[in-house]
């Protein structure tokens, strides 16, 4: 087989696959998301309907009109960017400071962070409840954002650290003789190089933060600090699921998360360090 | 003042020592070239100087501040490094304008300075680019750039024209030379190249794993070599060595063991009877009689001159003929080293005797 | 001047389209114009979340003033310590109003001491599609062997005749909601004196092996053990499923929005004999005090402006059955269609209901059971056997 | 090239103190911090269930000291054996799915192409929703009864399914679901990894005479193994402490062919209201998650290069 | 057979044409060398070749087959990449080891292959070492050693002795020199340096800008340089241009526009009355009567030579002495091109006129 033949297979291969991956991706969110868009009693037709007729905004208007969702909304906004953004700044410095510096009880301090991530989340929900009532950050925002920044934070470093290790070093090095401290040197030229691994990194703990049922749930129980995984729970009644309700919900709690990936991706680009250096 | 003063500097890569007991002053405003062959440390030197790597003992003063633990952003130096170390998510121009910015110098002068490099290296159409998009010689320039835009204390260049074409080769050459002259800045400047050492240097350090070898005047060490290392190193092609003694009738003659009688100027002290090397650079081999008969080995015309590899009693010698003249392989020349250029070296120290 | 505020904890959620979050504010703003005193504040949370949210909260001291409790749940929060007896508060009441309830108070009391009050009240009915029914020609089961033949009558390759959720999902409550009344009918109860359980009994035997006959006659679908009872609901709601035990406050929910809507009828759940049905298993939405509480006496204010006729009426209207028998005289429930059905429930509920206890470890015996259930319907376990082995599992340690 | 590593300052004489200090200085000022509040979050309520799975419980309080009971009780329980084995399945299962396919999709996406933006976010979608979400849905679409899925393969094939109604079925499904939902993790990290690999050792490998696959296995592995690394361990976490996909989707069932340790941990502690023993196997759990993860980096943590 | 034959070749990147239509036959077994100013598309092309930059236009055939789709390791080439290329996360052994692994070469050959490469190089204490703790000289050599190992249908070497000193250098010139004779592999070389590409080369290409100037044998590009631009690119230091015309009194002369009057040897054909530039090269502007006068400006002595700027009539030139004469600065010179060796050029075409 010829370059050509072999590329234009490759091509076709590729498009194959990329199709392949797209309908496994969506197939179960097309389902959502028509039934967000069903009039309710063509919900749970059967046989199923694939598209609504007519389609209709109507759970929409409702989770977003008369329910608290957008209270839930904005707390999981402001739970998800503060934490996130704590946790990214705590773990570049400490991944940049393990990947750079070293000394001794290095490698035990890296497994030992990890290790506090090890504990089934159920397992602690009741000691961390504990904690939080007893220093008065029950139901607070504020409490959610630090338990979730230190949930973030181990694998963040051991992400982070990886990354700021395939930096070669002569890049920082020749920042020190531009006139960096090591401080500024690590802001301007690291941080910048680093760009696939803080937005991989970022968006993990969005992920896990926006998504995230337990914590949510154990630390805060007023409705205006409830965010939305726990909000979407509302739709999960005593008196069967508000298939609808909780599908336009979840559409609504997809959307800044999707538009924000879609933003970012871009800077997920190839060859970042192509041309740096020599060797 | 900053004047560069490296006293018994010695470092090593964990149980590898490659530094070891360095002693070098650099005058204020000179210009010192440091040669040696691949892998003898020029480039840790300077990454020392730069402050870019710990020193393992001994002291490196910049004027009259020792800078041992200094950060390298006190040390006011300006660096090309081996390998570029571009900033591979800047342009050109933000590579060059990087220590500027940090500097605080104001916006208008930052962009006189990177055009005026620019100008220099041949970098105008190339400003918006970033580093992979540019040929290896142009990043190289780029660099350059980074470096001589600043005005700093210290120059360390490490390598700067190795990839760069001939042509331009000169012409850097003649900018960085007038760099200096205009801004007398302490210089250290690593190359490969015989001329840019020859020609730019106030003075030259060779190094040999990780020692100094010599130091001096160009012209100094090209025709007063302390030992068989510097006169082997220096010069290309290389000098022409002859194992043997000189002869003992008292007559002004080396008598290589190989069976070749070469005349000498003049005898050195302590010669007679001691095993010597006798060592005459190829331009200094030269057609005419009085020497000895070789059979040419090979022959390579280099447009200016021609390199010939002869052999002469069982010994391959080279020598450089500016001379066009139809040499064929096997042929047999009437050669004969200049007397007054012959080193004579003591074979077990390699100290030269002359 | 300074009102106390009263917290108060329920499943309910005080926005959003269900009328009983509707009616739940009604009530709450009416409380609070009511009197001077006490502001009630509503938080609502999740249902299947509230009883272990209240058990930690409770020991943290957190706990709420008052306290919306599942009667099947009373036990666990007893147990736990989250709630206190009601019997101080109670003892100021006149007999009118502690014998208006549908279910006896008798039911809420532990250990001789009344913690709860009912504002609700639920039975489980059988539900029905009356329109397949009437296509297929076949009334109203009155036996369960009627139900099983019409079952496997209506089952066809998309519907299934008669269903119920049999997984350990949502707490196993769709086997042991649907058993109970069954094991009732057969003459069984769920636990003997000692609080272990005789599940195991020839009685219990006898309904699982009617259970076991319903596959096996093709009146359901062995499929049954992966479906939780929500599955159970919506699969009702699709039309797949055509007879179910479900309970009445599930009526509303499942006309609304379904393809089914009218269609879905109620009956009493037949029993093994056609001369009278299953006995009707009653539970309901309780009120309570917080072990935590500082303010007992607004507390019992609020739950008496809850169980109040109005309260009971803005309730009734979103289609919860009351659980005071003096609400039920008034119009809306002699005129009003929506207003007859539920008394129609009431009526089954007093003349056969029956309240089961459910100890604080309640849901493992669900769980047991509904292991069981699934070992006999896809592992062909014998349903003595598969019983025996729930007992066993269940009473260990007691 | 290992410029400014604090190994030389310890090392160092005294007279150079001073930039020791300063280096380390710098270094426990970027770590510090995040030791800090790890310790002080994480470590505490760890120590807290610590103590807890020494105690007999009643519902959320200690009731009495009874040393390792919980420990053993929970060693002679069957159920929690059996629950072990689902895990171990539930977990190795998963990431031997997920590794393959969420590098290759990762690989995919790192192609150049015009349509690689939507492609990348559509790739990601099936992370943004939630568990609870994720299970329910997949839950409904494979309902025996009235799942659109059901349906279409009884449409299509005639057969009518009940993959969850069946042991190995429902575990298969789980697994699948499990994978559905969190390969855009790994995806993402090593498209990232990806990213971070210069073109020109490509290059250098097909001069070499590599293809497409020899070049991934001696150039793309060994360059994003501390990525790999990281995937593996926190996907194992993930899988090993999974509770709230398995239990919104079977609720362990059926017949507890799908009940995990984790989930057996929720069980215990929140609906048999046993914290105690719950706490005791949630420290089982993590001393299983912590050998699992000192073996990946035994095995993949040592870089050569 | 593995005739190398590129006809027709483009290169865009994006906008940027770098390759404008290349045109090169080398014969199988040939040693070519590319040179050019940094910039001009040497690797570019090479990579072309190579396989790893896709062909916007044109052909490359390597033998009788067309490679332009074909995949790097189907065409069977060693290639030293001008930025080294190395595996990071191998050491210097697996570094020379991975490309005979994956031929399946066997275990002790690949070792015996590997010996030779590293004694040929140096390298053989360095091979357990990782890149990062090499000197550049020493990755520069292992990149070297990647392909010398091995025995491929072409070479491709992009400047890979830049980074090493002129002994080394020689040496290093002088193995490939012998690999090139024992295996007789078409190679394709990209070099800056003058000597390397005069020694090396069986033909020297000169491409300027994406396009090729001139093709030919080592002296016939010294001695005959197609236009201006090889002229002034082939020898270091630079051949001297005059602009002027010549005389029109039928006397073989030239005179240039600033005065000067230079004797020739013959006159052009088409030459009177044309604006022309005449081009000596330094070593051929020599001391003697017969000329003109110059002041010196700068003098520069490389060792065995001398580098001096003059400045004769306004204009500066550059001639390059082997005589070690105490010439000083401000000094005048009595200065002669040597006539045989002029070159005049159309001012405007640029092409050569002799
Ligand atoms: N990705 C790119 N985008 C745009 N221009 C590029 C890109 N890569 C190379 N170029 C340009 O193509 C031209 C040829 O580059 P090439 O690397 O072939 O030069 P070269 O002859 O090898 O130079 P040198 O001697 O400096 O290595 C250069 O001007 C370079 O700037
Ligand atoms: N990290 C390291 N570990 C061990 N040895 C090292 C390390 N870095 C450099 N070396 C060794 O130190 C010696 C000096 O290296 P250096 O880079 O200073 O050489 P150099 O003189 O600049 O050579 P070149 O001319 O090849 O660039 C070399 O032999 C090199 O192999
Ligand atoms: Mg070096
Ligand atoms: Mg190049």
């Amino acid at each position: 087989m010829n370059g050509k033949a072999a590329r234009s297979v490759g091509t076709i291969f590729f498009v194959l696959a990329a199709l392949g991956v797209a309908a496994l991706a969506l197939f179960p969110l097309l389902w959502g998301l028509t039934t967000s868009l069903k009039p309710a009693d063509q919900i749970l037709a059967y046989p199923p309907l694939w598209v609504p007729n007519p389609p209709t905004l109507q759970s929409f208007r409702e989770v977003w009109q008369q329910s608290n969702l957008p209270i839930y909304f904005r707390n999981s906004i402001i739970v998800t960017s503060a934490s996130v953004i704590f946790a990214l700044v705590l773990s570049v410095h400490a991944a940049y400071g393990l990947a750079r510096f070293s000394f001794r009880g290095k490698a035990a301090l890296m497994v030992g962070l990890l290790a506090t991530s090890m504990i089934p989340g159920v397992a602690i929900l009741v000691p961390l409840y504990n904690l939080a009532v007893h220093t008065g950050l029950y139901d607070k925002r504020l409490g959610m954002i630090i338990v979730y920044t230190a949930w973030n934070v181990p694998t963040l470093v051991w992400l982070l650290k990886g990354f700021f290790e395939s930096i070669p070093a002569e890049l920082e090095e020749a920042a020190l003789v531009d006139g960096c401290s090591r401080l500024r040197a690590f802001y301007l030229i690291v941080l910048p190089m680093s760009r696939p691994g803080l937005l991989a990194g970022s968006i993990m703990a969005i992920m896990f933060v926006w998504n995230d049922f337990l914590i949510g749930f154990t630390l805060a129980i007023s409705e205006q600090r409830r965010l939305l995984p726990v909000g979407l729970f509302t739709y999960i009644s005593n008196y069967g699921v508000e298939w609808g309700q909780l599908m336009a919900a979840t559409v609504i709690a997809l959307l800044p998360i999707v538009i924000a990936f879609f933003l970012l991706q871009r800077f997920l680009v190839q060859g970042l360090m192509s041309g740096a250096v020599k060797g | 003042m900053s004047r560069l003063i490296i006293s018994n500097v010695h470092k090593n890569f964990g149980p590898v020592e490659v530094i070891r007991g360095v002693d070098i002053t650099i005058e204020d405003g000179e210009f010192a070239v440091l040669v040696g062959p691949s892998g003898c440390g020029k480039s840790t030197l300077l990454r020392m100087i730069a402050g870019l790597e710990s020193i393992s003992s001994g002291d490196i003063r910049i004027g009259e501040r020792r800078v041992n633990d200094l950060a390298p952003k006190d040390r006011d130096i300006a660096m090309v490094f081996q390998s570029y170390a571009l900033y591979p998510h800047m342009n050109v121009r933000a590579n060059m304008a990087f220590s500027l910015k940090l500097k605080g110098v104001a916006r208008r002068e930052i962009e006189q300075r990177i055009k005026r490099a620019a100008d220099v290296l041949g970098l105008e159409p190339l400003l918006a680019r970033y580093p992979r998009e540019l040929s290896g010689g142009q990043r190289q320039r780029v660099a350059m750039g980074r470096a001589i835009v600043r005005d700093p204390q210290v120059f360390l260049f490490d390598e700067p024209l190795s990839n760069l074409d001939a042509k331009l080769r000169v012409a850097m050459r003649a900018e960085i030379k007038m760099l200096h002259q205009r801004l007398r800045t302490t210089t250290v400047y690593v190359t490969h190249d015989q001329i840019e050492a020859m020609t730019m240097a106030d003075r030259i350090v060779v190094m040999r794993d990780g020692v100094v070898e010599q130091m001096g005047g160009p012209l100094e060490l090209y025709d007063r070599p302390a030992n068989l290392f510097v006169a082997s190193f220096i010069g290309s092609p290389s000098m022409n060595f002859v194992a043997g003694r000189v002869a003992t009738d008292g007559e002004p003659r080396f008598l290589s063991d190989s069976g070749l009688s070469i005349p000498l100027a003049r005898l050195p002290a302590a010669a007679p009877g001691r095993k010597l090397v006798c060592g005459f650079r190829p331009e200094d081999l030269r057609l005419g009689e009085g020497g000895f008969g070789a059979e040419v080995m090979v022959v390579e015309p280099t447009g200016p001159e021609m390199h010939v590899v002869v052999r002469a009693a069982g010994q391959e010698l080279t020598c450089v003929l500016r001379e066009r003249r139809n040499i064929v392989v096997g042929e047999n020349l009437p050669l004969r080293p200049v007397p007054e250029s012959i080193h004579l070296f003591d074979a077990e120290t390699g100290g030269n005797l002359l | 001047y300074a009102q106390t505020t009263l917290k108060m904890w329920t499943f309910l959620a005080t926005s959003g389209t269900d009328p009983r979050a509707t009616a739940l504010k009604h009530v709450a703003d009416g409380f609070n114009k009511s009197q001077k005193e006490y502001v009630v504040e509503i938080e609502s949370i999740p249902y299947a979340r509230i009883d272990n949210n209240v058990i930690q909260a409770t020991a943290a001291g957190q706990g709420p003033d008052i306290l919306n409790v599942y009667s099947d749940q009373l036990a666990l929060h007893v147990a736990a310590k989250t709630i206190v007896p009601l019997d101080d508060l109670l003892a100021k009441e006149p007999a009118t109003f502690l014998n208006d309830f549908v279910t006896k108070l008798d039911f809420f009391t532990f250990d001789g001491k009344k913690m709860a009050v009912p504002w609700e009240t639920r039975v489980w009915m059988l539900w029905y599609r009356a329109d397949l029914l009437k296509n297929a020609g076949v009334g109203v089961p009155k036996t369960l062997d009627e139900l099983t033949a019409t079952g496997a009558k209506l089952s066809t390759d998309q519907i299934m005749g008669f269903g119920f959720g049999a997984s350990t999902g949502s707490l196993g409550a769709g086997a042991i909601e649907t058993f109970t009344p069954l094991l009732w009918a057969a003459g069984g109860d769920l636990f003997d004196a000692s609080g272990k359980t005789t599940i195991n009994s020839p009685a219990g035997v006898r309904v699982m092996t009617w259970i076991r006959d319903l596959v096996a006659k093709k009146a359901m679908r062995q499929s049954v053990i992966s479906m939780s009872i929500d599955d159970t609901m919506s699969s009702f709601k699709a039309g797949t499923t055509a007879m179910t035990f479900m309970g009445s406050y599930r009526v509303a929910a499942g006309r609304a929005a379904s393809a089914t809507g009218p269609n879905l009828q109620t009956a009493p759940i037949p029993g093994f004999t056609a001369d009278k049905p299953s006995p009707a298993r009653l539970a309901g939405q309780t009120l309570t005090i917080g072990a935590n509480s500082k303010n007992r006496e607004g507390a019992w204010r609020f739950i008496k402006y809850y169980t109040s006729t109005e309260s009971q009426l803005a309730f009734a209207a979103a289609g919860v059955m009351p659980s005071r028998i003096s609400t039920y005289e008034n119009a809306f429930f002699t005129d009003n269609p929506a207003g007859q059905e539920v008394r129609s429930w009431t009526a089954y509920a007093r003349t056969y209901g029956r309240i089961g206890r459910t100890p604080s470890d309640f849901n493992k015996l669900s769980e047991e059971l509904a292991k069981a259930i699934q070992s006999v319907l896809a592992q062909n376990v014998d349903p003595k056997q598969a019983l025996d082995t729930a007992a066993a599992a269940y009473n260990a340690g007691k | 090239m290992t410029a400014m590593s604090g190994q030389d300052s310890v090392a160092a004489p005294p007279s150079r103190l001073a930039a020791a200090l300063s280096a380390h200085g710098l270094a426990v000022l970027f770590i510090g911090p995040a030791i800090l509040l790890v310790v002080l979050v994480s470590i505490y309520p760890v120590f807290d269930a610590m103590s807890l799975s020494l105690y007999a419980t009643k519902y959320a309080e200690k009731a009495g000291f009874v040393g390792l009971k919980n420990y053993i009780d929970l060693a002679h329980n069957p159920v929690v054996w059996h629950a072990g084995v689902n895990s171990l399945v539930y977990t190795i299962g998963s990431l031997l799915l997920v590794l393959p396919f969420s590098l290759g999709v990762a690989l995919l996406l790192n192609r150049q192409s015009k349509m690689q933006g939507v492609l990348r976010t559509v790739a990601i979608l099936p992370w943004v929703v939630s568990q609870t979400v994720t299970a329910l849905l997949w839950a409904w679409l494979l309902n025996a009864d009235f799942g659109p899925v059901t349906y279409g393969i009884d449409a299509i094939g005639g057969v009518r399914t009940a993959i969850l109604a069946s042991p190995t079925w429902a575990m298969v499904a789980l697994v699948g679901i499990n994978v559905w939902s969190s390969y855009p993790q790994a995806t993402l990290l090593m498209l990232a990894a990806l990213q971070t690999i210069p073109r020109d050792l490509y290059e250098a490998a097909y001069i070499d005479g590599a293809g497409p696959i020899t070049s991934f296995l001696y150039v793309t592995i060994p360059l994003i193994r501390s990525t790999l690394l990281v995937v593996v361990i926190q996907l194992t976490l993930l899988y090993f402490n999974m509770v709230t996909l398995v239990y919104v989707f079977t609720g362990g069932g059926p017949l507890a062919s799908t009940e995990t340790l984790a989930l057996l941990v929720l069980k215990i502690s929140f609906e048999s209201w046993n914290l105690g023993q719950g706490a005791a196997l949630g420290l089982i759990v993590t001393v299983i998650n912590l050998v699992f993860s000192l073996f990946y980096i035994r095995t993949l943590g040592r870089p050569k290069g």
